[in-house]
């Protein structure tokens, strides 16, 4: 690990003055990113309340046919893989590298479960024609079913589409962890991606009341 | 003038003499992958200006077209896809990026003082995603372009069946505008960080320039309005192709939950565009008046109030939407709450020319014009946001003048102010000087004629985006006939205006004069300590911040402005013209040869696009804004006392031109 | 101000029970909606489901992101992004819930929709657009899943809801709390009528003189729908007196 | 409050800036406007006359003039900033108060539907009975209230001489109504971007006395005294049969095409025989689902009771001579 002594350690980029100014310029970038996501997914959520309260008894019935079950499944795994990469976070804190790699591994481990569970449920809802508004086809729901089912898509594609990316990034950061960049002096990267993924955690925190349970 | 002492013991490198951010690096890619701010904010300048050069060129075919009653230059679906075209190169490509990522990105490192923003890498990013946003528009015109205007209301964009038949161009055009939001967003974050993180020692929120404040204000309402943009846009992608049922009323939707939607972006995007071009006014008002800013805290404080309120009154473009009533009158109270910090702004900066020193050269004819144009603009925003009165010109011709008198006589006006302002700091070139005036005046004239007489067509009736008027009934088909040819006639004046700036700022970056002195007007910002055009990393050694950023040598307690002190009959303005030049150096050349071969032909006319800026901003000296108001009052008869009250100020200053 | 990169920058950590108790709590919490969703709550389910939401992201929040320990302008650049969606969420709301305060017919929220377009017996204007495609009638839904209770249908919560974090009051400001939902498109089975907004799937095409086949009808004083000649409501200056309907039957869900 | 508008708003007919004022409301929003008006050239020249004075006594005479070190003055400040926000607030109470009147229809007013179209206005007098009609005739001095809804995509109705305009929704209904105080013709715009013909979407308000409007509804709103050749193509439009059959040959619709078809034999759904005569045309029209032609769907609604025998005959005349 590069020691961080001496007067220009690796890491420091040549504009800043000091570490703790960098850590702190890129912890603020992140959390204006993260500003700018909660803005992003708040205008789905938005267009959620405006729908159920023009339809009411739509998301009413048409919510029965999603799988609570899987909701809930889907909702520990992620709540899990929060924890393990906040242990992650820690982990890489203490300079101990060996336990930052093992719990980033596990956060990827759990992204993908959850995308898993993702795929079993969309593929159910397209075979039975419980799709996107202009190739809806099922019958039997009151209201207008097509509403509830083509933002249930939307939002948890999106929610999903932002998942596939934090997997990705995790696993450019358990990269760069394997190869030991991280120390308690340079976290910043596995912070700033463990940010990220609280924020995903958090949306589905939301995301699955709504959808899923709510009466 | 601030003591610059080493803040710390940063080896500086060694810098061989005359070498700048310009002839560090060479070769094409040493811009493509700069992550240094000055270079990506030049290619910003290029990338920007050039389609502003695109969107000026439409907005002539539009006024051609509306020449004559009849639609004969246009059949059928191109009109509309001609003026979609000019508002969304206009206000994606052009207008938000231009004065904060080109200036911006130039100046706001400088001015803290810092080497760089937060983010170099994420600067490039942005830079790069504009380009590819820009790539995905310009597709959308090949893949059969877009004709539901810049606003993409629903259900016309989103029903293939009832609305437009411009196919996948619809689907380029969103993505292309979802790509340069991120961009947007980006230079947000970054600007944020850098400001609150990165300011040089010493330099307290109060002791920055207020173009600092007016960027950060900016940055804020990009960082939290572009993401509403970004949902919108996808949630229409996906009503238009797959269905949601959410902004179509075929599946269930409401067209108004779309403006909703999109105008909570859109209206504080609006100030993303007029806030950076205050922020250069506040800047070239103090130094070109010599005179400390009148209220810099008023000043700071309401551009971030209307930063926030920017966000509260997006309903007043739905008044005649079938939005409820009681929203039309939370949204028309509110707008006039952000009617109270511009007009604070306006009035000081009126008041920071109090007992200055005013010397009219290029960048300050360009400040005076935008007091003069978006004085108007302002003004006019009062017809729009009175309930009763809205009723009457909304889609009309009236609020098209408006947001041009806004967005053109505002932004695009102090955008070229500005950008004659920095130009010597930024090419170590002059440009010319009588030109600069010269094109000034054709442009105030120009714009000044092809938009008031839209007022008057507005508030006669004639809607908008109209590629034909011949349906109307005579008397009125008359009038509109005879307002549209004048603005017509106006447009071009205007255009020849932007040409000739164009010309002769390209011509200046070939065989302008050099720039001999690091502080050419004066100024006492961070930004004027280091070279012309400065170092690759910005300073020697990290300056310190000792004083206001508007205390200048000439102010003294007593002072009682200008002529106060007869001793030296040499104006300070005239005097860098004539000062040696220092030895020529074909640095600009081989700037230009690079960039030349760097960009792919569309975005690298560099020159045609400083050029285009130049003529734009080539402002004329108060004498020519007098002319033209005189000119305006022939045509409103009610301004005639003010003309006669104009006309002994114009005689002597015709007597200064041509002593000059 | 030569800042080594160790002494003032010390990462603040957290100690490992924190973790667990903060996992723990969540786990529970998420057990407690999915319980609180089982047991029929009527119309305020929402707000408790948003409320647990909301705890459980300031548990997030809070110990995951480390914001209770960070300085103060990170936790002002988060909770202020959520006042902007507030300010969205309120003002879209201002508009939605207040569209028919004036004149009734501006509330009736007539979906066009293709099969209620076939039903107009007597539309006067040449109304054929066609929406979905017909095509082969469409497989049958199986069964729900599991066969609950039938949701009580209550008063249809008419309340908006969910936006993220923080807002559970979901009923937005000045929210009509719309009572039945008219259901049933075309069909029209549905009676109740949401005084609120027309939540109807019909249609009430002005026919002249036609009587409107769709349910958006408007309870209280107006007629179904402004089609039977001048019977349509006049308001009064002011925002009629709006009335809560009766409660008809509750609306039937037709299966 | 009225002489200061009648002075500010000038006499009815056309200034400068508005179109002559043919409504009562149309003075109401003439006083405002010019009131704002009058307002921002004061504020105007104040400001840019302040600014030249400044800019001509303040000239930059030598290079080491002296400037004034003046960096605010908080009672000028508090004063820019309290009277124009009053000013804004007389602005907006006024407005408020036009314009709610310009939202709320008085009692009792007739009763005209509107419904717009890609590209044509269509209005309907259901009182009367009749519809489809493009140009409107309204009495003087009588308030109307025009109840709007549109079919497919956005449009905006607009008449600048009564200084009203709403959107038409294709899912909701709008509202907007006037007391036309002046007889003659007005323009009708479209505001809304509505695509290709957007600019020839274009109607006229014909303001006529009451008798004349009487005159007017009693005969089929302008429809009777049309010739059947008129008549004929209007009916057909006018019902909306143009979205189901097609006038040219070939072209299959939800309902069979008509060109050519008067005096061929059809074969119906239940394999029978039928020659396509003026009876069938008539019958299929009445009761559509008696003879269904084979290969279509029973879905045309019948028409009784909305086509007059009158209207009838111009329709079977016009379908016969499609060819």
């Amino acid at each position: 690990m590069s020691a961080a002594h001496g007067d220009h350690p690796k890491f420091l980029q040549h504009h800043f003055h000091s570490a703790e100014q960098q850590a702190s310029a890129s912890k603020l970038g992140m959390w204006l990113f993260l500003a700018q996501e909660v803005l992003f997914f708040g205008g789905i959520f938005v267009a959620y309340g405006v729908l159920r309260f023009l339809y009411p008894e739509t998301f009413l019935a048409a919510h029965a046919y999603l799988d609570v079950k899987m909701g809930a499944i889907n909702t520990v795994i992620l709540i899990t893989s929060s924890l393990t990469m906040a242990l992650g976070v820690r982990a890489a804190q203490t300079n101990n590298q060996k336990q930052t790699v093992l719990m980033l591994a596990l956060t990827i481990l759990f992204a993908c479960g959850f995308l898993v569970v993702k795929y079993f449920e969309y593929s159910h809802k397209i075979h039975v024609g419980l799709v996107t508004a202009r190739s809806f086809s099922a019958t039997g729901i009151a209201g207008s079913p097509h509403i509830f089912f083509s933002l249930y898509f939307a939002m948890t594609g999106l929610h999903g589409l932002h998942v596939l990316v934090g997997i990705i990034v995790l696993a450019w950061i358990l990269m760069r962890a394997r190869r030991g960049d991280f120390s308690s002096a340079y976290f910043t990267p596995v912070e700033n991606a463990g940010l990220y993924w609280h924020l995903v955690d958090l949306i589905w925190i939301f995301l699955f009341p709504l959808l899923y349970l709510v009466k | 003038m601030a003591t610059v002492t080493t803040a710390n013991g940063h080896a500086s490198e060694h810098h061989e003499v005359g070498s700048n951010y310009l002839n560090a690096r060479k070769g094409v890619l040493s811009w493509l992958f700069t992550l240094d701010h000055k270079r990506i904010g030049v290619m910003y300048l290029a990338g920007t200006l050039f389609f502003f050069m695109i969107g000026g060129i439409l907005a002539l075919l539009v006024r051609t077209e509306l020449l004559t009653p009849a639609g004969d230059l246009f059949q059928g679906d191109t009109y509309n896809r001609v003026f979609t075209l000019h508002g969304a190169i206009m206000v994606f490509i052009f207008i938000i990026p231009s004065v904060p990522a080109a200036l911006g990105n130039f100046v706001l490192p400088l001015m803290l003082g810092t080497k760089d923003v937060a983010f170099p890498r994420i600067n490039l990013l942005s830079f790069w995603i504009w380009m590819l946003g820009t790539a995905f528009l310009l597709y959308s015109i090949i893949a059969g372009s877009v004709d539901t205007g810049w606003t993409f209301y629903t259900p016309y964009s989103s029903d293939p069946q009832v609305g437009s038949q411009a196919g996948s161009a619809i689907i380029w055009a969103l993505m292309g505008v979802f790509i340069l939001g991120f961009s947007s967003i980006l230079t947000g974050v970054n600007f944020i960080t850098t400001v609150h993180k990165m300011r040089a020692p010493g330099m307290t929120w109060t002791k920055m320039p207020l173009f600092i404040w007016g960027i950060y204000a900016t940055a804020v309402i990009q960082v939290l309005a572009t993401p509403v943009l970004a949902i919108t846009l996808l949630l229409l992608t996906i009503e238009r192709t797959l269905g949601i049922g959410i902004f179509d009323p075929a599946l269930g939707g409401d067209p108004v939950l779309f403006q909703h939607f999109f105008w909570f972006y859109s209206h504080p995007a609006v100030y993303i565009m007029i806030l950076p071009g205050m922020a250069i006014i506040s800047e070239l008002v103090t130094v070109h008046s010599k005179k400390n800013i009148f209220g810099y805290k008023p000043i700071a404080y309401s551009s971030m109030a209307i930063a926030i309120i920017s966000f509260l009154v997006w309903g007043h473009h739905m008044f005649t939407s079938g939005q409820s009533e009681l929203a039309s009158t939370v949204f028309s109270a509110l707008t006039f709450a952000v009617a109270v910090p511009t007009a604070i702004k306006v009035f000081s900066w009126v008041a920071t020319l109090y007992k200055g020193s005013i010397s009219l050269n290029t960048p300050m004819l360009y400040c005076l014009s935008f007091l003069f144009l978006f004085t108007i603009g302002g003004l006019t925003g009062l017809f729009c946001s009175t309930l009763a009165t809205d009723i009457h010109i909304h889609d009309t011709y009236f609020v098209v003048a408006h947001f041009h008198y806004v967005m053109m006589g505002g932004t695009v006006i102090a955008f070229l102010g500005g950008l004659h302002h920095w130009w010597p700091k930024m090419t170590g070139r002059w440009y010319n000087e009588n030109w600069g005036r010269f094109a000034a005046a054709l442009v105030f004239i120009g714009f000044n004629v092809t938009f008031f007489s839209q007022f008057v067509l507005g508030s006669q009736g004639m809607p908008r985006r109209y590629h034909t008027y011949h349906s109307a009934s005579p008397d009125l088909k008359a009038i509109f006939t005879k307002w549209h040819q004048v603005s017509t006639v106006g447009s071009y004046i205007l255009a020849a205006g932007l040409f000739i700036t164009l010309f002769y700022l390209l011509h200046s970056l070939f065989r302008g004069k050099k720039v001999a002195e690091k502080n050419p007007w004066g100024a006492k910002s961070l930004e004027w300590l280091t070279e012309t055009p400065p170092i690759e990393h910005n300073f020697h050694e990290e300056p310190v911040c000792l004083h206001g950023p508007y205390d200048y040598d000439e102010i003294s307690p007593d002072g009682q402005g200008a002529g106060a002190d007869e001793d030296d009959d040499s104006p300070l303005y005239l005097d860098k013209k004539t000062e040696a030049k220092k030895a020529e150096e074909p640095k600009a050349e081989e700037k230009k040869a690079e960039e030349k071969k760097a960009e792919e032909p569309k975005a690298e006319e560099k020159k045609a696009e400083e050029k285009k800026a130049e003529e734009k901003k080539a402002e004329e000296p108060k004498a020519e804004a007098k002319k033209a108001e005189a000119k305006k009052a022939e045509e409103t008869k009610a301004e005639e006392k003010k003309a006669e009250a104009k006309a002994e100020a114009k005689s002597d200053d015709e007597a200064d031109k041509d002593k000059k | 101000m030569s800042a080594h990169a160790h002494d003032s920058s010390e990462p603040h950590v957290l100690p490992l029970k924190i973790y667990f108790q903060v996992y723990g709590a969540l786990l529970v919490l998420t057990g407690a909606t999915v319980g609180v969703s089982l047991l029929d709550l009527g119309p305020n389910a929402i707000y408790i489901a948003m409320l647990v939401a909301v705890i459980k992201a300031g548990f997030v929040v809070g110990y995951f992101m480390h914001l209770r320990y960070d300085t103060r302008f990170l936790s002002l650049v988060f909770f202020g992004s959520l006042i902007f969606l507030v300010i969205f969420f309120a003002f879209t709301f201002i508009d939605l819930t207040s569209r028919d305060r004036i004149d009734q017919n501006q509330a009736n929220f007539t979906l066009r929709k293709h099969q209620d377009i076939q039903e107009e017996s007597t539309g006067s204007v040449t109304v054929g657009i066609k929406r979905f495609r017909s095509g082969a009638n469409p497989p049958v839904l199986p069964k729900a899943p599991e066969v609950k209770k039938a949701p009580k249908p209550a008063a249809g919560t008419a309340a908006g809801t969910g936006a993220a974090a923080g807002t559970g009051a979901a009923a937005g400001t000045g929210a009509a709390a719309g009572t039945g939902a008219a259901a049933g498109t075309g069909t029209a089975a549905g009676t109740g009528a949401d005084p609120g907004t027309g939540t109807g799937a019909g249609t009430s095409e002005p026919a002249g003189g036609g009587t409107a086949a769709g349910t958006g009808s408007v309870a209280g004083s107006a007629s179904a729908a402004p089609g039977s000649g001048s019977a349509a409501p006049a308001a009064k200056a002011k925002a009629p007196a709006k009335k809560a309907p009766a409660k008809k039957a509750p609306a039937k869900k037709a299966h | 409050m009225s002489y200061m508008q009648t002075l500010l708003a000038g006499a009815a007919k056309r200034t400068f800036w508005m179109p002559e004022t043919a409504a009562t409301q149309a003075e109401n929003v003439d006083g405002i406007f010019y009131f704002i008006y009058w307002l921002c050239v004061f504020f105007f020249v104040l400001i840019v006359g302040v600014m030249i004075y400044f800019v001509i006594k303040y000239r930059r005479r030598g290079a080491h003039d002296r400037t004034s070190d003046i960096e605010g003055n908080t009672r000028l400040e508090i004063a820019w900033s309290v009277i124009p926000s009053v000013l804004l607030l007389v602005m907006f109470m006024w407005g408020f108060r036009d314009w709610m009147s310009l939202n709320v229809a008085p009692e009792g007013a007739i009763d005209v539907r509107v419904t717009a179209q890609r590209w044509q206005w269509n209005y309907a007098l259901p009182r009367h009975g009749c519809d489809g009609v493009d140009e409107l005739r309204v009495p003087i001095n009588e308030p109307v209230k025009l109840t709007m809804s549109s079919i497919d995509v956005l449009h905006s109705f607009y008449v600048p001489a009564f200084r009203v305009k709403k959107d038409a929704l294709p899912n909701r209904y709008t509202v907007l109504w006037f007391n036309a105080t002046k007889l003659g013709t007005f323009d009708v715009f479209c505001t809304e971007y509505c695509g290709t013909k957007h600019s020839t979407m274009y109607s006229k308000i014909k303001v006529v006395t009451r008798a004349e409007y009487d005159k007017w509804t009693k005969s089929g709103c302008g429809m009777d005294n049309l010739s059947p050749k008129e008549l004929g193509p209007k009916i057909f439009k006018m019902r909306g049969c143009p979205a189901c059959h097609s006038i040219k040959k070939g072209v299959k619709g939800t309902g069979p095409w008509l060109a050519g078809k008067y005096g061929t034999i059809e074969t119906l759904a239940d394999g029978s025989k039928v020659k396509i005569d003026d009876e069938y045309i008539r019958e299929s029209i009445m009761n559509p689902n008696a003879k269904v032609v084979k290969g279509f769907g029973p879905v045309m609604p019948t028409f009784k009771g909305r086509i007059t025998p009158k209207q009838m005959n111009a329709l079977i005349d016009y379908i016969k001579s499609l060819k």
